[in-house]
């Protein structure tokens, strides 16, 4: 699964015309290390397990659990969640259940673009083999063939008390230096990008979205 | 009603007249005189309303079988006028000129069943799919799942039970699933 | 001895009768030899003539008597009794050059027919002998004489029109000399003399009924032959329908003729001069007005005609009555001839193009477009006409309004003003049809030679004489007040070489010009001349980027810098209008080469000439009120004063765009040249404020009675502010943004200089040099964005930040100058205003001043977001940063703000030495701050402290860079997920930018001032035409007004009552 | 000479650097405490009192960014550096010459000009970033900020003309002795309508569409990230903490003492607080016409008021 990195550092963006080249960004995302003092590393890790933003994007059935988790019954802002409309400034890209090829497309755009550290919990089953969607001509199978998932909170629907659970699991993760998801992504970039053009035919983006 | 059924058996030959309920009669009418019919309902008979327009396919019998589902406001009344098309010659004329809304779902139905409504707008655009390269996915001789298995994957470890055999497990486990 | 005999005799200036008959029947005899050799007679008769008179008149300027002739060696009235005077003399040789030159013009024509020549003459002698005639049976004689030669002149177009209108012309004609003939008989009756001067001794023997008849006959008929309102329908169909020499001829010869048998006869008119001066007003008025709806080129010629022929009526009437009571035979000299001159050498010309040109509608006029050389006389011709300097019609105007002030006819200045603008409306109009190109395919060839224009230079040579020796007579003909017309000219010699070579001579020439003008200038006018010649030079550096050639644009921008020159070092208000008008005029003109200039350069020269004229009439109060001239004295004009406040302050309000009259700024700074509307606003536009200032200094500060207006003003300035704001706020055109925002800052400085104090004061002066610097980079760094794109709609463009880096930097920092941010200098002038506005209590005006400048960031940001910033269109990603020679202007500009910023002292110290000889300082320095009575401003530590603050966060950034992995991204790398942005074009948002805004109070900009001006517009178009309703073509019904004209004569001046 | 003026430039610095870090601790502080009290009232735990501090570093802690450009780059930097400059400008404790900061730079009329420098820096950085969304919040923020001034500069008119000055440190003075001194109590119409413009200016509902978080995520910064972000975010705590110590020290009597600060603005906090949650959002030009009506009669009857009191 570890490809070696494309020396090459610019992208083909053969989706785009011409005039669109001009307008989209060709570089290709690189990794990034970790700080070189543990300290400061692990300091960084509590400050992003405890302020986790999470972009407001329902892509499925199971975004209607997010709603409840900010109400006085879960409150979830009380472990640093919040919700953030932006992908820019969102750390936490929750998948709401099952993804059509069509929500696909928009999920990787807002992945890329959200900035790393990143981290992607998985509700429901579908995302992990199709769940009752297995069959589907345009559900997806196996999400984490797309982007790299941190954490998996199956069921169908998990509730919001899973949701909770696996946000504390993921700060866990986080804390432990373990969530590195943004980084696999980049070095198997090629690998990731494949897979998502193999279902996505109508590939009119870059091939990165900055 | 049934002088409307009885008038429009007399000048279009409609037939398979069904009352579904008291305000939901269906009939069957000819591909040819279908969009004739129809824009007499809409325009003598006040079914001013397209409520949807979709599609059964009845591969058995060769045939699309259209429904266009029209609303009388004033009455109360719906009818679904049912238009069979063959299978393999799956034309069939555009009402968009009489209902401009109708060219969604004719997109819609050019997507899913790869019938084609020559002269409605934007009808070679991509609809619901992006970037579809396979035969339309409605049509009954797709094969979803080998689709799915073949495109999407598989991932090993899934298995399927029957329901009732394993909620029976589940139940009674110390009767093997037995419920007596 | 006898040689001089000889050279005496047959230069006597009864030569030009025996020339004239002489000639007459020698033409037909040479005609029969040989054509050529008649036309050679014809025309050496009538430049002797011209020799004649001139010599004459130059043996009597040099001081020899009026010679007295009297033929036959008979006593009159059966002998021919002549005088050749000074005012003979001068019309004469006016009215003889012009009918030579009018014979040049109309040669083609004339010598088809040998008796066309004869009859030439035969209307030449007539005048003469009009002009001449000393008798009253004589007058008449040639009167009939000249009806009769103009009829068969007019006969030789053989078309129906032109045969009608001859006729027409025959009927009144002959019932005016029959009302002539009358009076002549009843005079003789009760004076038992024809001779003028004994009727004139004998002036009490005309009296009772008889008396009453004889003078209203004689002087009815008469005023007829002067074609006045309404009774003027023949004439004008005249004008319409005859060939261009004949109604030029009649325009300026005859009716120069029937003018001079009117003045000569004017002591016996008694208590006619006031219904002659009503007649004379009310045609030049309504002349003008109907002149307004008139597109038949030589139909406006007519009224325009005929309107100076009431205006010469009017004054002529006018200073008559003022002979009686003080002696102003010099001015009055001055004056009539002056008009006269102007009038018969411009309309003339106009009439000879008109024939050149040969178009009857002025919108055909366009043919001319590409001609310039006949552009140019078109153009000049105009400006005589309309009275504007430096011609004889503008010295005339002046003297002739200064006079009625000083004798408090208002009334008649007002009219006089009114129906110069209205004229100005009409010829302009015409000429901005000329303007205006066409396509080369509907260029019409127009088949004119060298030689043919050479009349009408001719004319406008002898225009310029003619203005400088009265500028001389008046003593005003310094050289100073003429260089900028020296410049220009010199200028516009080398206008044919190529473009970019004629800047530097126009630069070096405006330097010197410039330091010569304005070197001993001392306090306010030393730092305007700083502002405006210098910053005017610096501005100028950047027309160097345009690469084209760029006709006329130099010598016309040296004469507006040079103007402004002349106009800083005005002593006096003759000089200062003069000047004045020229920068008008020559703004205008640099208008008009804009891309489409014509039509917004029209409503700009209007709303100028309108401002112009308030500011005549501000001068003529003045004069009227302390008997001087010079603007020094304004201060002495007691009760006056705020009449005269009042109405300069109008005047330069309205120049600068005031609230209300600025509907002509957003177009024509907009469709000005680029590089000319940044020098439009960030120098030409503080002419105002200078104007503005010296009235205040003069006026206002030296008693309270200038406080009131003071107060308005101080209102006007807010207004104009705060709509300036808002309007600009709508725009989606940069540079009428740009132009609203022009209009909006210099309200802030009039009410600066309303608030008449010295903080005041500094802080609108102060606030003058800010809006020069950062408006000369806003408008510099527009042209070159529009250079570049191609492009002045905002909307259209977008992200060129990435192309033109500097352009955007220089851009932003005057946007933060104009806002007032710290530390830039605009909070400075804000400051400073808001304390001064507190000090005074004016604390309604303060706080539509923050909600003004609140507004301006809405602007300001929607400038930079829609063209530097968002999204870069497709088109644009190749464009080049604009060219050095226009970011070179905007560096030094920008080095200018930031030293003042942090140093304001500098600027401060002069404009305060220089406020102090008219307020008494009140600025108080605390080391670097500046304290006032409610706070405190310390420019050095504001900047030092915001330079901190500044640098503090961007070290902290850049040091968090270096942890980071910063990716430089492309302009549609922005969040997105649904739909992806497919054109920079739908992504960019800028159209109508503040919708919202414009729900919520956009209705208070609706364009409620245009409408106002086009209800105006309107108005004046619908009275035209009904005035018009006298004019039906008949000529019975013509014949009726004639008539009619006489029994509303006998009726006005108490007929009844005999 | 210059080492002495440089003595007390450092020193100064160094003062203000101290007032600047209590202030910025104090802003992001009560803004945890207002998003507590606001749980509690819905009946929830609410946000632990360090996650302001917390979202900061979690931003700073962001390994990768992106650029737009270089305004796009500055755009934070000016943000920031206007509510430090801003607050440089107030003197925060009166009588208190190390926390008077560089107010002899100014007077008020420089606190209220400044105060646009951040917002147009800011709004140059997201112009840059290209994103429309960002260019409408702009647009409607500044549309918005010029409804606001106008009660505010009318209620600003009006102590002026009460207390006869432009300067802070001797409005404070006027105010001094007794809470029956304040602004509040002296000139209340003034007052009232600065409080009704403090609403617009806090940027809380009904005042907040320019920042309408799902229609146009976050308005003007939804492309900054990183560290920017967290530069913004310290502004906003900052320039509110500073926005409610200038409204402390105009119409509450300005504070001795730092806990008398902390008491009076988390107050004036509270009313915009409450209002927030109370009502609904404004459409924009509804909140333009809403502060051109009520506060700005309000406005001009500080005015008259004020004049009034002059004359009495």
């Amino acid at each position: 699964m570890k490809n070696s990195l494309n020396t090459d550092d610019t992208l083909e963006n053969s989706g785009l015309t011409e005039e669109e080249q001009l307008l989209f960004s060709n570089a290709r995302p690189r990794a990034y290390e970790p700080y070189p003092i543990k300290a400061v590393e692990d300091f960084a890790n509590w400050a992003r397990a405890n302020s986790l933003w999470i972009l407001a994007f329902g892509t499925g059935c199971g975004a209607i659990e997010l709603r409840p988790l900010m109400t006085a019954r879960f409150d979830a802002n009380r472990f640093g969640v919040a919700g953030r409309p932006t992908p820019r400034q969102s750390s936490v890209f929750i998948i709401g259940g099952y993804a059509s090829v069509k929500t696909l497309k928009r999920i990787i755009r807002s992945y890329e673009q959200m900035q790393g550290p990143k981290f992607v919990i998985c509700l429901g089953i579908c995302p992990i083999n199709g769940g009752m969607y297995f069959d589907s001509y345009n559900t997806i199978n196996q999400f984490d063939q797309y982007i790299p998932v941190d954490l998996y909170a199956t069921g169908c629907m998990p509730r919001p008390e899973a949701l909770v659970a696996s946000i504390m699991a993921l700060q866990k993760k986080i804390k432990a230096g373990e969530c590195d998801g943004a980084n696999r992504y980049v070095e198997n970039f090629d690998w990731y990008k494949a897979n998502q053009k193999k279902v996505i035919k109508n590939w009119d983006m870059p091939d990165y979205n900055w | 009603m049934n002088d409307l059924m009885e008038r429009l058996q007399r000048d279009f030959g409609v037939d398979d007249i069904t009352v579904r309920k008291p305000a939901l009669t269906t009939f069957r009418v000819k591909k040819d005189s279908a969009e004739t019919l129809i824009r007499e309902l809409r325009d003598r008979e006040g079914y001013t309303h397209l409520n949807f327009m979709t599609c059964i396919d009845y591969i058995e019998d060769g045939i699309f079988t259209l429904v266009y589902m029209l609303h009388n406001y004033d009455k109360k009344l719906s009818l679904g006028v049912h238009v069979d098309i063959s299978r393999e010659n799956e034309d069939m004329v555009s009402i968009h000129t009489l209902w401009a809304q109708a060219w969604t779902y004719q997109r819609e139905l050019r997507e899913m069943y790869g019938i084609n409504f020559p002269g409605s707008p934007r009808l070679e655009e991509d609809f619901c799919l992006e970037g579809w390269d396979d035969i339309p996915p409605m049509r009954r001789e797709f094969d979803t799942k080998e689709f799915s298995e073949q495109r999407f994957g598989h991932r090993e470890g899934r298995h399927s039970e029957e329901p009732r055999d394993h909620m029976k497990v589940e139940l009674y486990p110390n009767r093997g699933g037995d419920e007596k | 001895m006898v040689t001089a005999t000889i050279t005496d005799l047959l230069l006597h200036p009864l030569g030009i009768y025996v020339l004239a008959l002489g000639a007459g029947f020698l033409i037909p005899l040479f005609d029969r030899a040989h054509r050529g050799s008649a036309i050679l007679v014809f025309l050496l008769a009538l430049a002797c003539m011209v020799g004649i008179a001139g010599f004459n008149l130059f043996g009597i300027i040099n001081g020899a008597t009026a010679i007295d002739i009297e033929t036959a060696g008979i006593k009159p009235p059966f002998s021919i009794n002549l005088r050749f005077g000074l005012l003979e003399g001068g019309i004469v040789l006016a009215v003889n050059t012009a009918a030579l030159l009018g014979a040049w013009h109309y040669l083609p024509r004339l010598k088809e027919h040998a008796s066309a020549l004869l009859l030439y003459l035969i209307l030449v002698m007539g005048i003469n002998g009009m002009v001449m005639t000393r008798d009253l049976f004589n007058l008449f004689i040639f009167i009939e004489i000249t009806s009769i030669a103009t009829y068969a002149l007019i006969g030789m177009e053989r078309s129906g029109s032109v045969l009608a209108a001859g006729f027409k012309y025959i009927v009144a004609t002959s019932i005016a000399s029959a009302f002539f003939l009358l009076g002549t008989i009843f005079i003789y009756y009760q004076t038992g003399t024809l001779n003028i001067d004994d009727i004139i001794a004998n002036q009490e023997l005309i009296s009772g009924p008889i008396g009453f008849i004889a003078t209203l006959f004689v002087l009815t008929g008469l005023l007829i032959e002067l074609k006045p309102y309404p009774a003027n329908g023949w004439g004008l169909d005249v004008y319409e329908t005859a060939s261009t020499g004949i109604a030029s001829l009649i325009s300026v010869g005859v009716s120069a003729g029937m003018f001079f048998a009117v003045y000569k006869l004017l002591p016996l008119a008694g208590d006619f001069l006031h219904s002659i001066a009503f007649i004379g007003g009310l045609t030049f008025l309504f002349s003008n007005i109907i002149g307004l709806k008139q597109d038949n080129t030589k139909r406006l010629l007519g009224y325009s005609s005929i309107g100076q022929i009431g205006l010469l009526t009017l004054a002529m009437a006018l200073l008559a009555q003022l002979d009686s009571q003080v002696d102003i035979q010099s001015q009055m000299y001055l004056i009539v001839g002056g008009l006269f001159v102007n009038h018969l050498f411009a309309k003339a010309g106009l009439f000879w193009l008109a024939g050149l040109v040969k178009s009857s509608s002025i919108r055909g006029w366009s043919v001319i477009s590409k001609r310039r050389g006949m552009l140019l006389l078109l153009g000049i011709m105009m400006t005589a006409l309309v009275g504007l300097p430096p011609f004889p019609g503008f010295w005339a105007k002046w003297e002739l309004v200064m006079l009625l002030a000083s004798n408090d006819m208002f009334g008649w200045i007002s009219l006089i003003l009114l129906g110069s603008l209205l004229e100005a409306a009409y010829l302009f109009r015409w000429f901005s049809y000329a303007q205006q190109s066409v396509a080369d395919d509907e260029q019409a060839e127009i088949p004119v030679s060298f030689w043919q224009p050479l009349p009408v230079a001719i004319a406008v040579l002898l225009l310029f004489a003619t203005s400088y020796v009265m500028a001389a007579v008046m003593q005003v003909a310094s050289p100073e007040l003429y260089l900028p017309l020296v410049a220009g000219f010199a200028l516009w010699l080398i206008d044919g070489v190529h473009g970019r070579y004629k800047n530097l001579p126009m630069l070096v020439a405006v330097a010197i010009g410039g330091y010569l003008l304005t070197k001993d200038l001392d306090g306010i006018n030393s730092l305007f001349s700083y502002l405006l010649i210098g910053g005017g030079l610096l501005v100028s550096i950047a027309a160097l980027y345009r690469k084209d050639d760029r006709k006329g644009f130099y010598p016309l921008l040296a004469v507006l810098l040079l103007s402004l020159a002349t106009l800083l070092r005005a002593q006096s208000s003759l000089e200062f209008f003069f000047s004045w008008e020229l920068m008008t005029l020559s703004s205008y003109l640099l208008i008009t080469l804009g891309r489409d200039g014509a039509k917004p350069a029209l409503s700009y020269l209007l709303f100028s000439l309108g401002s112009a004229y308030l500011i005549f009439a501000g001068f003529a109060v003045a004069y009227g009120a302390t008997g001087s001239l010079l603007l020094s004295s304004l201060g002495n004009s007691g009760e006056s004063m705020t009449m005269i406040f009042s109405l300069l302050a109008a005047g330069f309000i309205i120049k600068m765009g005031g609230f209300g009259f600025h509907i002509w700024l957003p177009d024509a700074y907009a469709e000005a040249d680029d590089d000319f509307t940044a020098l439009l606003s960030s120098v030409v536009s503080k002419a105002g404020v200078f104007g503005l200032v010296i009235i205040a200094a003069q006026l206002g500060v030296r008693s309270d009675i200038g406080l009131d207006p003071a107060y308005v003003l101080g209102w006007i300035g807010i207004l104009t502010a705060t709509f300036g704001a808002l309007m600009a706020v709508f725009q989606e055109d940069l540079k009428r943004l740009l132009a609203y925002s022009s209009m909006g800052q210099l309200g802030y400085i009039v009410t600066g200089v309303a608030l008449m104090s010295h903080l005041g004061w500094v802080s609108a002066m102060y606030m003058t040099v800010n809006h020069f610097l950062f408006k000369g980079i806003l408008l510099l760094s527009a042209a070159g964005i529009i250079l570049r794109t191609n492009q002045r709609l905002m909307y259209k463009m977008g992200g060129l930040i990435k192309n033109m880096p500097f352009t955007f930097t220089f851009t932003m920092i005057a946007i933060i100058a104009m806002s007032g941010v710290p530390p830039l200098t605009g909070y400075g002038g804000k400051w400073m205003m808001f304390n001064a506005l507190m000090d005074k209590g004016w604390y309604w005006i303060a706080a539509l001043a923050f909600f003004s400048s609140a507004i301006a960031f809405l602007y300001m940001f929607r400038l930079l977001q829609t063209v530097f910033l968002g999204q870069r269109k497709l088109e644009h990603h190749e464009l080049r940063e604009a060219p050095a020679i226009l970011l070179i202007p905007q560096g030094v500009m920008i080095a200018c703000i930031m030293v003042v910023s942090a140093y304001p002292k500098l600027l401060l110290d002069p404009l305060s030495a220089a406020i102090d000889p008219w307020i008494a300082n009140t600025l108080v320095w605390e080391g670097t701050a500046m304290v006032t009575n409610f706070g405190y401003w310390n420019a050095p530590m504001i900047m030092g402290v915001v330079g901190g603050v500044w640098m503090v966060p961007l070290i902290l950034l850049l040091l968090i860079s270096l942890t980071l992995k910063i990716q430089k991204v492309e302009q549609f790398n922005i969040v997105f997920a649904a739909e992806r942005p497919r054109r920079p074009e739908e992504t960019h948002y800028a159209y109508n930018f503040f919708a919202h805004y414009d729900r919520a109070i956009g209705f208070l900009v609706r364009p409620r001032a245009t409408a106002f001006w086009n209800t105006i517009v309107e108005w004046s178009h619908t009275t035209a035409s009904s005035l018009r309703i006298f004019y039906n073509g008949n000529g019975q019904t013509y014949a009726l007004f004639v008539v009619m004209y006489f029994v509303a004569m006998f009726l006005l001046n108490g007929g009844l009552a005999l | 000479m210059i080492f002495d003026s440089m003595n007390e430039w450092l020193s100064k610095a160094g003062y203000f650097s101290l007032t600047l870090l209590i202030v910025t601790i104090y802003g992001l502080f009560v803004g945890a405490l207002i998003e507590r009290i606001i749980a509690k009232v819905q009946g929830r735990i609410g946000i632990p009192y360090s996650q302001p501090f917390i979202n900061i570093l979690k931003n700073f802690f962001k390994r990768t960014a992106i650029s737009h450009g270089i305004m796009f780059y500055l755009g934070p930097v000016f943000r920031i550096a206007g509510g430090i400059g801003t607050l440089a400008f107030i003197p925060v404790i009166y009588g208190n010459e190390m926390f008077s900061n560089f107010s002899t730079a100014g007077d008020l009329f420089l606190v209220i000009y400044f105060m646009f420098f951040g917002q147009l820096g800011m709004a140059l950085g997201a112009g840059e970033s290209g994103h429309p969304y960002s260019a409408i919040g702009i647009a409607r923020g500044l549309s918005q900020m010029t409804a606001y001034e106008v009660p505010f500069a009318l209620a600003v008119i009006s102590i002026v003309i009460q207390y006869d000055t432009l300067s802070l440190t001797e409005i404070v003075a006027a105010q001094q002795g007794g809470w029956q001194n304040w602004t509040v109590i002296t000139n209340w119409v003034a007052t009232l309508a600065a409080m009704l413009a403090l609403l617009g200016m806090t940027g809380y509902s009904p005042f907040d569409i320019f920042l309408a978080p799902q229609e146009i995520p976050i308005g003007p910064p939804t492309e900054f990230h990183s560290a920017y972000l967290s530069l913004l975010q310290t502004n906003r705590a900052l320039f509110g903490a500073t926005k409610l110590i200038l409204f402390m020290n105009l119409f509450f009597g300005g504070a001795t003492g730092w806990g008398e600060l902390m008491i009076k603005t988390f107050l004036i906090y509270m009313v915009a607080i409450i209002v927030g949650v109370a009502f609904p959002r404004f459409r924009v030009d509804q909140a333009i016409r809403f502060f051109f009506k009520i506060p700005t009669l309000i406005g001009v009857m500080s005015i008259i008021y004020a004049q009034m009191l002059l004359t009495a």
